[in-house]
C-alpha cells in the first residue's frame, strides 16, 4: 500500500473565496466539505484533487458564524452546504440552490452540532 | 345471421381461456428468465384474491367507469364471436377502452392521468392498423361480417401478409407487452407506477383483469381470422403469434412514446397500406 | 309554397324590427315569439313536404330577382366602404372583381331571363332547414342571455345588440333563401348576405384583432364569391337562355356543362367551409361571441358550403376534379384533427374539428358515390346538433369560470355537474360509438373502400378517426376527473340556457336513436332520387347500436350500487402525505398541489407546421383542379 | 376461499434501512429464489398490495410516508418487518435520527431477523405472514356481516 | 393557462428499492424542472462514534451501505491504519482487493439488473441478477455473508481464504465471464437498448467537472477520476486503468460499469496470481489521534471516509462522504429536459445509493 500525501491549510475566513477560486482555475475538482465541531468552533474543511493531488483547506469559524458560499465557483457545492446547515446549523450565505433546512429534516434539529455523550463509560443506555 | 349460441360460449368460456393464456404466459415469461414461475392457476388465484379485497377508491365514480369498460368489453366481444360487423366490433372495443381511460381520468391522481394520455397515445397508435386490418378482409371477402370472413374459403393471410405483419405489431401494443407497455402492466411500473390502474384497488382491478382476458380472447380471435380458412392451420398460427409475443416481450427493452406512435404509424400503416393498395389494383385479377 | 317564402322572408322582417328595438324585454320577447314561429314554420314544412320528394316552386313576385340584384350593389358598396377605411384593399379588390363579374352577368345576360322556378325543395333542403330552423332559432334563444352576460363581463365592449340580433335573423333568412333557391342567381345573393353576416359578427368587439379575423373571413369567402360568380358567368356564357341557371335543370342537363361551374362553385363551397387553405378564417373566427360561433361557424353558415357541394356531388362522381376536391377535404380532416391535438383553448378545439369534419363532408361529397353521399348527410346532421351544444356549453362555462381554456375545466364535474354531464354527451356525441358522428364515418369508411381511389380515403379516415379520439378523450378526462375542492357555480345560468341545452342534449341522443328513420325518411329518398339506389345500415347493426345505447344510458343507474360501503382514499403519491384538497408534501418542505395537464405535443401536432403543410398540400390540389379545369373550358 | 394465500403481492419500502435487506428482499424475486412460484409479486403500488414488507427502522422524515402507505393499503393486509433495524432500530438504534422499529407506527405482524435478512428467511417470513393474512380475511368478513345484519330490519337494534 | 404537470417521483416508487425523493414539472412527457429532496432515510449514523469505540465502529461504517459495506469498512480502516501509523501485512491487502473487486462486481450486476428493469427489459433484469447470485456465493463462501459481510477489521482483516478456495475461485470466474460476456452484449449492442439510452442524460466533461460527479458517472463523461488509481491497498501492485467514456449519456455510463465488470475480473485474477503468504492482521495498541481523509474507489466512484481521533477510545469526527451524494448535482443537470420516460433510466444511470448518501 502507499498512503498518499495530504496537504491540510488552515486559512483565514476572508481569504475563502480566493483560494477556491485559485484551485478552480487550476482545475482542481471539489472532493469533499466537511464540518466538525471541535470545541466551541466548527472546522470546515475542503478538499480538492487534481491528478491524485489531494489538498485541504480549513477554515476555524465560531459556532455562530456564516460563511460564504462557495456554489458560485463549484455548482455542486450546494449540497455539501444545505446538509452542512442541516446537520450542524452552520449559515451559508449564497446557496445556489437553497432548500432551507429541508434537505435533510432531522428529529432533533442540527443534530450533529451538540454531541450529546462522549467518552468512556456505558453506552448502551439511552 | 347472429349467432347468440357464440355470442353466450365467448361470455363463459373467453375469461377461462384467457386466465389459461395469462397463466401460460407468465410460466414461459418465467422459465424464458431462468426462474420456475408461478402455477398455470395464477391468474385465477389473483383475481379471486382482489374480489375479497376491499375496494378503496378516490372517487366513487370510478366504479362505474370500470363497470362500463367491462361490460363494453364484453358486449363488443360477444358481438365478435356472434358473427357481427367487425368495424362496428372496434368501434365498441374503442368505446370500452375510452371508458378505462375516463376511470384512470376520474381519480385526478397524477400516475394515473399520466397512464390515462399514455394510453389514448396507445389507442391512437394501433386503432389506424386494426381498421386496416378489417378493410383489407373486407377486400378480400366483400364483407365486414365476422362470420362471413370466419366462413370465407380464400386464405386471407396470403392476400393480406403485410397487414397481419402490421397487425402483429398493434397486437403486442394492445396485448400491453413490452417494448409497447407505455400505460399499464407489470413493466411500465419504473416510470408510472401502475399507470392507468394505479388507482384502483381490489374488486375494480379484478374487472380489469378480467376484461384483459376477455380482450385477450378478442384478439386471438382476430389473429383467427387471417387463417379461418383452416381451423387447424389457425389455432397453430394464434399459438405461434402469442409465443412470438411472448419472445419479443422478453428481448425488448420499453420504448418510449415517440417511437411507439411513429413504429406504429409507419411501419404497421405502411406495411398495411401498401398490402391493400396491391390488393386494390390487383383485386379483378386475383379474386 | 307558402312555407318557403314565409321562412325567408319572416326571418327578415323579425331582423329588422329587432334593428329598432333598444328594450331588453321586449327584445327577449320577439327573439323569442320569432325562434318559436321559425321552428313552428320549419316542422310545418317538413310534414307538408318529407314525402314528397323534390318540387319546384316559380315566385309570382317579379322584380324579386331586382331586388336581389340591387340590395347585392348595397353590400358591395358596404364592402368597398369600410374596406377602403380600414385600408383592407385585398377585400376591396375581391368585392370590385365580383361586382364588376355581377353586373356584366346581371347587364349583358339576365336582363331578358327569368327562369321559370326559382325556389324548390327536396328531402336535402329541407334537412337542412330543419337544422337551421331548430338549431339556428335555439342558439338564438341562448344569445339572449349570454349577449347579456357578455356585456356584463366586458363593459370596455359596446353594447351593440341591436345590430347583433339583427344580423342573427338575417343571417336565419339568407340561410333559409339558399338551401330553398333553385336559381343560382339567387343562391349567390343569400350566400354573399352570409358572408356580409359573418363578418359583422366575426368584429362585432370591434377590438383590433376581431377587425382583422373578420376581414380575414371577409377575404377568403370573397375569394370564394369571384369564383361563384365566374360560375354563373360560365353558365350564362355557355347558354345565355339562362336555363342552366336553375340547379335542379343544371344538375339534370347531362354532366358535361355541369362540371365547370360545379367546380367553381366547389371552390366557392371550399372557401365558405374553411377547408384548407382556407382555413385559418375559421380559427380566426372564434374570436367572436360564442353563440356567432354555434350558429354561424359550426352548425349552419359553413354547412352551406358543405351544402352547394352536397348537391353538386353527382357531378364530380368520378371525375379528377371531384376526387381533387375530396382529397383537399381529406387532407383537411387529417391535419386539422392533428391540430386539434395542439389546441388547449376549447373553442380552437372546437373550431378544428369542424374544420376537420367539414372536410370529411367534402371528401365524401367530392369522390361522390351514392353511399358517400349518404355518408356525407348524416355528418351533416350529427354534427350540427352535437357541435352547437358543445359551443353553447363552452360558452357557458366560459362565463361562469372566466376562462375557455381546456386546463381550467379540471373537475367540471364537481363545480357544474349538469353543464359537465352535457358537455360530456356532447362530446361523446363527437367520437364514439355508437354516436351519431362515428355511424357516419363509419358508413363512409364502409363506402369508400368500394369508391374510386378510395383506399387513400380509407387511411386518412383510419388515421384521422383515432387522431380524434385522442383530443376529444383527453378533453373528456379532463371535465370529467374530480376535484374535491371544487365548488359549485353553476345555479347563476339562467332557465332559458338551460332549455336550450337541455334540448339540445336530448337531441344528440335522440336522433342517434332515431336515425334509422330520419335516413329512411330523408336521407335515403333524396339519395335515391339523386342516384337510383341509395345505402342503409343494416338491421342487426342498428339493433346492436340501439342496444348500445340503452346500455349506456342504464350504465350510470350502476353509480346507485356504490351508494356505500366505499371507501375513500386519496390519491397515492409516491407515498407522500396527501390531503383529500389534492395537496402534498413536496420537496424542499413545500406544501404542492396536484397540478395536472394534458399532453399537447406541440413538437408533432404544432398549429404552425401542420397547417403550413396543409396548406401547401391544398393550395397544390387546387391549383392542379384549376389546371385541369382550364383545360376543360378551352 | 383461500385465494389470498396464493396470491400475496407485495410492497416493499425501505424505510431507513442501509439497502441491505432491501436487495435481499429483490432477490428474492430473482431467478435463484424466484418468490413468484408462489404467487408474490412486488407491485409497488400500495393500492394493489396485501403485504407490507418493510425494511429499516423510523426516522422523522418517513414516520409519514409509512404510516401514509400503510392507510393507503386495503384490507386485509399485513405487515412485515424485515431485518433487525425494522425491528428495534438494530445497529442504528442510537442513532440521532431513528427512533426505533416500525411496530411504533403500524402493527407488525412478522418480525424477520438478521442483518442483513437472508432470503431465505425472508420469503419464510411472508409465508408466515400469509396465515395472518387469512386470519385478518376472515375477521374482515364476520366485521361485515355483522355491519350487514345491524342494518337489516329485523338485525337488531344499530 | 400552464399546460404543467406536478408529478410526485418517490419517496415510495417501484423503481428505486430506496427513498428518494423528486419532485417533476412535466410539459407533456418533458420534464421542465426537478426538485429532488433526501433525508427519508437518514440516520445519523456517524453520531455513533460517540458511542462507539473505533475498532467497533467498522460495523457501523459497514451498515452505511448494504451494497458495497466491505469497502466502507476497509475505507474506514484505512483511514485508522493511517492516522495510527499501523502496517498492515500484504496478504490482507490483497484479500481486501479480492473483496472489494468481488464487492465491485455485485454492485454493477446489481446496478445492471436495477438499470434493465428501469428500461422495462424485466428479462435482463433477471439475468444480470442470477449472475449476482455467483458473486454472492462466493462472498458467502469466504467471508460468511452474503450482503454486509463482516471480514474488515483495525489493522487487517479477520478471515483468510485458503489457496485451494483461491484457486478455484479463479477457475471459477472463467465461467462467470463468459456469462457476462453474453449478457455485456446485450446491454453494449442491442437496438431497442440503445434507443433508451444513447443521447439521453448527457452530461458533458465541463459539467461533471465543475459539479463534481465521480466514478463511473464521471467516467462515462470523459473524466478519468478513479480513486483505485492513488494505489490503496493492493491497487499499486496490480495494472490496470481506469475505463473511460467520451460520450457523458446513459450509454456511456452503462458501457463504463459493463466494462468495469471485466477489469475487476481481471483485477481479481491479478491478486490471486500474486497474492503473497504470511500474516492477516497485526495487533492494535492504543488510540487513534490525528485525523486523515481515507479515500477509495466504490463501485458507485469516490469514497471519503475523514477520521479524526482526539487519543481515546472514541473518535471526534468520522465524516462519510459518498459517491452518491456528489453525484446528486450532476443528476438534477441530467434530469432538466429529459422525458419522463427516461427519469429513472437517468437516476438509476449515476446509481444511487441512497442508503450510503443520507448515512
Amino acid at each position: 500500500m502507499k498512503p498518499e500525501n495530504q496537504e491540510l491549510r488552515v486559512i483565514d475566513t476572508a481569504h475563502l473565496i480566493g483560494e477556491v477560486e485559485d484551485y478552480r482555475n487550476k482545475g482542481y475538482r471539489l472532493v469533499n466539505m466537511s464540518c466538525t465541531r471541535a470545541g466551541e468552533e466548527f472546522e470546515i474543511s475542503y478538499s480538492f484533487e487534481l491528478d491524485l493531488r489531494f489538498e485541504n483547506i480549513r477554515i476555524i469559524i465560531p459556532l455562530d458564524a456564516d460563511i460564504s458560499s462557495i456554489s458560485g465557483i463549484y455548482w455542486g457545492a450546494f449540497i455539501y452546504e444545505n446538509e452542512m446547515h442541516d446537520l450542524f446549523g452552520v449559515h451559508v450565505r449564497g446557496m445556489n440552490i437553497d432548500f432551507k433546512g429541508n434537505l435533510i429534516r432531522t428529529t432533533v434539529p442540527y443534530s450533529f452540532r451538540n454531541p450529546s455523550f462522549r467518552g468512556e463509560g456505558p453506552c448502551q443506555d439511552r | 345471421m347472429i349467432s347468440l349460441t357464440n355470442a353466450i360460449l365467448f361470455l363463459l368460456l373467453a375469461p377461462i381461456i384467457g386466465g389459461l393464456v395469462s397463466g401460460i404466459d407468465r410460466k414461459l415469461t418465467a422459465r424464458m428468465q431462468g426462474r420456475v414461475g408461478p402455477p398455470i392457476l395464477q391468474p385465477f388465484y389473483d383475481v379471486g384474491k382482489l374480489l375479497e379485497k376491499e375496494n378503496l377508491v378516490v372517487t366513487t365514480s370510478q366504479n362505474f367507469y370500470i363497470l362500463s369498460y367491462i361490460v363494453f368489453i364484453v358486449v363488443s366481444g360477444a358481438l365478435f364471436f356472434a358473427g357481427g360487423d367487425l368495424l362496428l366490433v372496434i368501434f365498441a372495443f374503442t368505446l370500452a377502452h375510452i371508458f378505462l381511460v375516463l376511470g384512470a381520468y376520474a381519480s385526478n391522481s397524477p400516475y394515473s392521468f399520466v397512464g390515462a394520455e399514455r394510453e389514448l397515445i396507445q389507442i391512437i397508435a394501433y386503432e389506424p392498423m386494426i381498421i386496416l386490418s378489417a378493410v383489407g378482409m373486407f377486400m378480400v371477402t366483400k364483407s365486414f361480417f365476422v362470420n362471413e370472413i370466419a366462413a370465407s374459403e380464400l386464405p386471407l393471410i396470403l392476400y393480406l401478409p403485410g397487414v397481419f405483419i402490421g397487425f402483429l405489431m398493434v397486437f403486442t401494443i394492445k396485448l400491453r407487452k413490452s417494448p409497447f407497455d407505455l400505460s399499464t402492466s407489470h413493466h411500465a411500473h419504473q416510470e408510472l407506477v401502475k399507470g392507468v390502474t394505479t388507482e384502483f384497488t381490489g374488486p375494480n382491478l379484478a374487472k380489469i383483469e378480467i376484461a384483459h382476458w376477455y380482450e385477450n380472447v378478442f384478439l386471438l380471435g382476430f389473429v383467427y381470422l387471417f387463417f379461418a380458412f383452416n381451423p387447424a392451420i389457425a389455432i397453430v398460427a394464434i399459438i405461434v403469434a402469442y409465443l412470438l409475443e411472448i419472445l419479443i416481450d422478453n428481448t425488448f427493452s420499453r420504448v418510449k412514446w415517440q417511437l411507439t406512435l411513429k413504429s406504429a404509424w409507419i411501419v404497421a400503416g405502411m406495411m398495411g397500406l401498401v398490402n391493400l393498395g396491391v390488393l386494390y389494383y390487383l383485386a379483378g385479377v386475383l379474386i | 309554397m307558402i312555407e318557403l317564402p314565409f321562412l325567408i322572408i319572416f326571418p327578415a322582417i323579425a331582423a329588422v324590427l329587432l334593428l329598432f328595438i333598444a328594450n331588453e324585454t321586449l327584445r327577449n320577447a320577439v327573439v323569442k315569439i320569432a325562434a318559436l314561429l321559425i321552428g313552428a314554420g320549419t316542422i310545418y314544412a317538413f310534414f307538408t313536404y318529407f314525402q314528397s320528394g323534390l318540387q319546384l316552386f316559380s315566385v309570382p313576385f317579379e322584380p324579386a330577382s331586382q331586388i336581389m340584384f340591387v340590395l347585392e350593389l348595397f353590400i358591395a358598396l358596404y364592402i368597398l366602404y369600410v374596406g377602403i377605411q380600414c385600408r383592407r384593399y385585398l377585400a376591396v379588390l375581391l368585392i370590385i372583381i365580383q361586382s364588376a363579374l355581377l353586373i356584366y352577368v346581371e347587364s349583358v345576360f339576365v336582363m331578358g331571363i327569368h327562369p321559370e322556378f326559382n325556389l324548390f325543395i327536396d328531402q336535402f333542403s329541407l334537412i337542412m332547414a330543419m337544422i337551421i330552423g331548430i338549431i339556428g332559432t335555439l342558439i338564438c334563444v341562448y344569445a339572449l342571455r349570454y349577449m347579456q352576460t357578455y356585456h356584463a363581463h366586458h363593459p370596455e365592449i359596446k353594447d351593440r345588440r341591436r345590430l347583433f340580433f339583427f344580423m342573427f335573423f338575417v343571417f336565419l333568412s339568407g340561410m333559409f333563401g339558399l338551401v330553398f333557391s333553385n336559381n343560382l342567381l339567387w343562391v349567390f345573393f343569400f350566400w354573399e348576405i352570409t358572408t356580409l353576416c359573418s363578418f359583422i359578427l366575426i368584429g362585432y368587439s370591434q377590438t383590433k384583432e376581431a377587425t382583422n379575423n373578420a376581414f380575414l373571413a371577409l377575404e377568403m369567402n370573397l375569394l370564394g364569391g369571384v369564383a361563384f360568380a365566374g360560375a354563373l358567368l360560365y353558365l350564362l356564357y355557355v347558354d345565355p337562355s339562362g336555363q342552366f341557371l336553375g340547379i335542379e335543370q343544371l344538375l339534370t342537363s347531362g354532366y358535361a356543362i355541369a362540371l365547370v361551374p360545379a367546380v367553381l362553385i366547389g371552390f366557392a363551397g371550399i372557401t365558405k367551409a374553411a377547408l384548407m387553405p382556407f382555413s385559418s378564417w375559421l380559427v380566426g373566427a372564434m374570436v367572436a361571441p360564442t353563440p356567432v360561433s354555434a350558429l354561424l361557424h359550426s352548425s349552419t353558415m359553413v354547412k352551406a358550403g358543405v351544402y352547394v357541394i352536397v348537391r353538386f356531388a353527382p357531378v364530380y362522381t368520378g371525375t379528377m376534379e371531384g376526387l381533387i376536391i375530396g382529397l383537399v377535404g381529406g387532407f383537411t380532416f387529417l391535419l386539422a384533427s392533428a391540430i386539434a391535438i395542439s389546441q388547449s383553448n376549447a373553442k380552437k378545439v372546437l373550431a378544428y374539428s369542424t374544420i376537420a369534419n367539414l372536410g370529411l363532408i367534402v371528401a365524401c361529397a367530392g369522390v361522390g358515390t351514392y353511399k358517400l353521399v349518404w355518408a356525407a348527410i348524416l355528418l351533416i346532421i350529427f354534427h350540427a346538433i352535437a357541435k352547437s351544444l358543445l359551443f353553447l356549453c363552452v360558452g357557458t362555462v366560459e362565463h361562469r369560470i372566466g376562462s375557455k381554456d381546456i386546463e381550467d375545466m379540471s373537475g367540471l364535474i364537481v363545480r357544474m355537474p349538469k353543464i359537465a354531464v352535457m358537455m360530456f354527451i356532447g362530446i361523446a356525441g363527437m367520437f364514439l360509438a355508437p354516436f351519431g358522428m362515428l355511424i357516419s364515418k363509419w358508413a363512409a369508411i364502409e363506402a369508400f373502400i368500394e369508391a374510386q381511389f378510395g383506399l387513400i380515403f380509407v387511411a386518412i379516415l383510419a388515421f384521422g378517426g383515432s387522431i380524434t379520439v385522442m383530443f376529444w378523450s383527453k378533453w373528456m378526462g379532463k371535465i370529467i376527473s374530480v376535484i374535491p375542492s371544487g365548488e359549485k357555480v353553476e345555479d347563476t345560468v339562467k332557465k332559458e340556457k338551460w332549455f336550450v341545452l337541455y334540448l339540445l342534449t336530448a337531441l344528440t341522443v335522440i336522433v342517434c336513436l332515431i336515425f334509422p328513420l330520419i335516413s329512411s325518411t330523408l336521407i335515403e329518398p333524396f339519395v335515391m332520387s339523386v342516384y337510383g339506389q341509395t345505402a342503409r345500415l343494416s338491421q342487426d347493426n342498428i339493433v346492436i347500436m340501439a342496444m348500445m345505447i340503452f346500455l349506456l344510458m342504464l350504465m350510470p343507474f350502476s353509480l346507485l350500487l356504490y351508494r356505500d360501503g366505499v371507501k375513500h382514499v386519496p390519491a397515492y403519491m409516491g407515498g407522500r402525505p396527501t390531503t383529500t384538497d389534492m395537496r402534498f408534501q413536496g420537496s424542499m418542505g413545500i406544501t404542492r398541489e396536484t397540478a395536472l395537464s394534458n399532453y399537447y405535443f406541440e413538437d408533432y401536432f404544432g398549429e404552425k407546421r401542420l397547417l403550413m403543410a396543409g396548406t401547401a398540400l391544398c393550395f397544390g390540389l387546387i391549383l392542379l383542379a384549376g389546371v385541369l379545369l382550364t383545360g376543360v373550358i378551352l | 376461499m383461500t385465494y389470498l394465500k396464493k396470491s400475496p403481492w407485495l410492497l416493499h419500502y425501505d424505510a431507513s434501512s442501509c439497502n441491505g435487506c432491501d436487495i435481499e428482499v429483490l432477490a428474492c424475486l430473482t431467478p435463484l429464489y424466484d418468490v413468484e412460484r408462489f404467487g408474490i409479486i412486488n407491485t409497488g403500488n400500495p393500492k394493489h398490495a396485501d403485504v407490507f414488507v418493510v425494511t429499516g427502522g423510523v426516522n422523522e422524515q418517513n414516520r409519514e410516508v409509512i404510516r401514509n402507505i400503510y392507510e393507503q393499503m386495503p384490507e386485509p393486509k399485513v405487515v412485515v418487518a424485515v431485518g433487525i433495524c425494522a425491528a428495534s432500530g438494530g445497529v442504528f438504534r442510537e442513532c440521532s435520527n431513528i427512533s426505533g422499529g416500525i411496530d411504533q407506527l403500524i402493527p407488525v405482524d412478522v418480525y424477520v431477523p438478521g442483518c442483513a435478512a437472508r432470503p431465505e428467511s425472508i420469503i419464510d417470513g411472508i409465508v408466515k405472514s400469509l396465515e395472518i393474512l387469512e386470519e385478518k380475511r376472515i375477521q374482515m368478513k364476520e366485521r361485515a356481516k355483522q355491519k350487514e345484519q345491524g342494518r337489516s330490519p329485523g338485525g337488531g337494534e344499530r | 393557462m400552464s399546460r404543467q404537470i406536478v408529478m410526485p417521483f418517490g419517496p415510495q416508487h417501484p423503481v428505486l428499492p430506496e427513498p428518494i425523493h423528486l419532485d417533476l414539472v412535466l410539459e407533456d412527457e418533458t420534464v421542465v424542472d426537478v426538485i429532488p429532496s433526501i433525508g427519508y432515510i437518514h440516520r445519523g449514523l456517524e453520531t455513533l462514534v460517540e458511542k462507539r469505540q473505533f475498532p467497533e465502529y467498522v460495523y457501523i461504517a459497514e451498515r452505511t451501505c448494504g451494497i458495497c459495506s466491505f469497502i466502507h469498512g476497509m475505507t474506514y480502516c484505512q483511514g485508522i491504519e493511517r492516522v495510527m501509523g499501523l502496517e498492515v501485512p500484504e496478504r490482507a491487502h490483497y484479500l481486501r482487493t479480492i473483496w472489494s473487486e468481488y464487492s465491485r462486481l455485485h454492485s454493477h450486476l446489481l446496478w445492471l439488473g436495477l438499470f434493465a428493469d428501469s428500461m422495462g427489459f424485466e428479462n435482463l433484469f433477471m439475468n444480470a441478477w442470477k449472475h449476482r447470485e455467483f458473486v454472492l456465493d462466493v462472498m458467502e463462501e469466504t467471508t460468511g455473508g452474503r450482503v454486509i459481510q463482516g471480514s474488515c477489521k483495525v489493522g487487517g482483516v479477520r478471515r483468510d481464504i485458503d489457496q485451494d478456495t483461491l484457486k478455484r475461485m479463479n477457475a471459477d470466474l472463467k465461467g462467470f465471464e463468459k456469462g457476462l460476456k453474453e449478457m455485456a452484449n446485450v446491454f453494449l449492442n442491442d437496438d431497442s437498448v440503445a434507443s433508451r439510452l444513447r443521447g439521453v442524460g448527457v452530461l458533458s466533461r465541463n459539467d461533471a467537472y465543475v459539479c463534481g460527479a465521480v466514478g463511473p458517472t464521471g467516467r462515462g463523461s470523459g473524466v478519468p477520476i478513479d480513486a483505485r488509481m492513488t494505489g490503496y491497498a493492493a491497487y499499486g501492485e496490480l495494472g490496470f486503468s481506469p475505463v473511460v467514456e467520451q460520450d457523458g449519456d446513459c450509454y456511456a455510463r452503462c458501457a463504463v460499469r459493463v466494462n468495469e465488470l471485466f477489469s475487476s475480473i481481471e483485477i481479481i485474477r491479478q491478486s490471486i496470481d500474486r497474492i503473497p503468504g504470511g500474516e492477516i492482521e497485526v495487533k492494535v495498541k492504543g488510540n487513534p489521534e490525528g485525523e486523515y481523509f481515507s479515500r477509495s474507489e466504490q463501485p458507485r466512484g469516490e469514497l471519503v471516509h475523514y477520521v479524526k481521533g482526539n487519543g481515546t477510545k472514541y473518535l471526534a469526527r468520522s465524516r462519510i462522504r459518498t459517491p452518491t451524494l456528489t453525484n446528486i448535482p450532476p443528476l438534477v443537470k441530467m434530469l432538466q429536459g429529459c422525458e419522463l420516460a427516461d427519469v429513472p433510466v437517468i437516476v438509476l444511470s449515476i446509481d444511487p445509493c441512497i442508503g450510503c448518501m443520507e448515512r
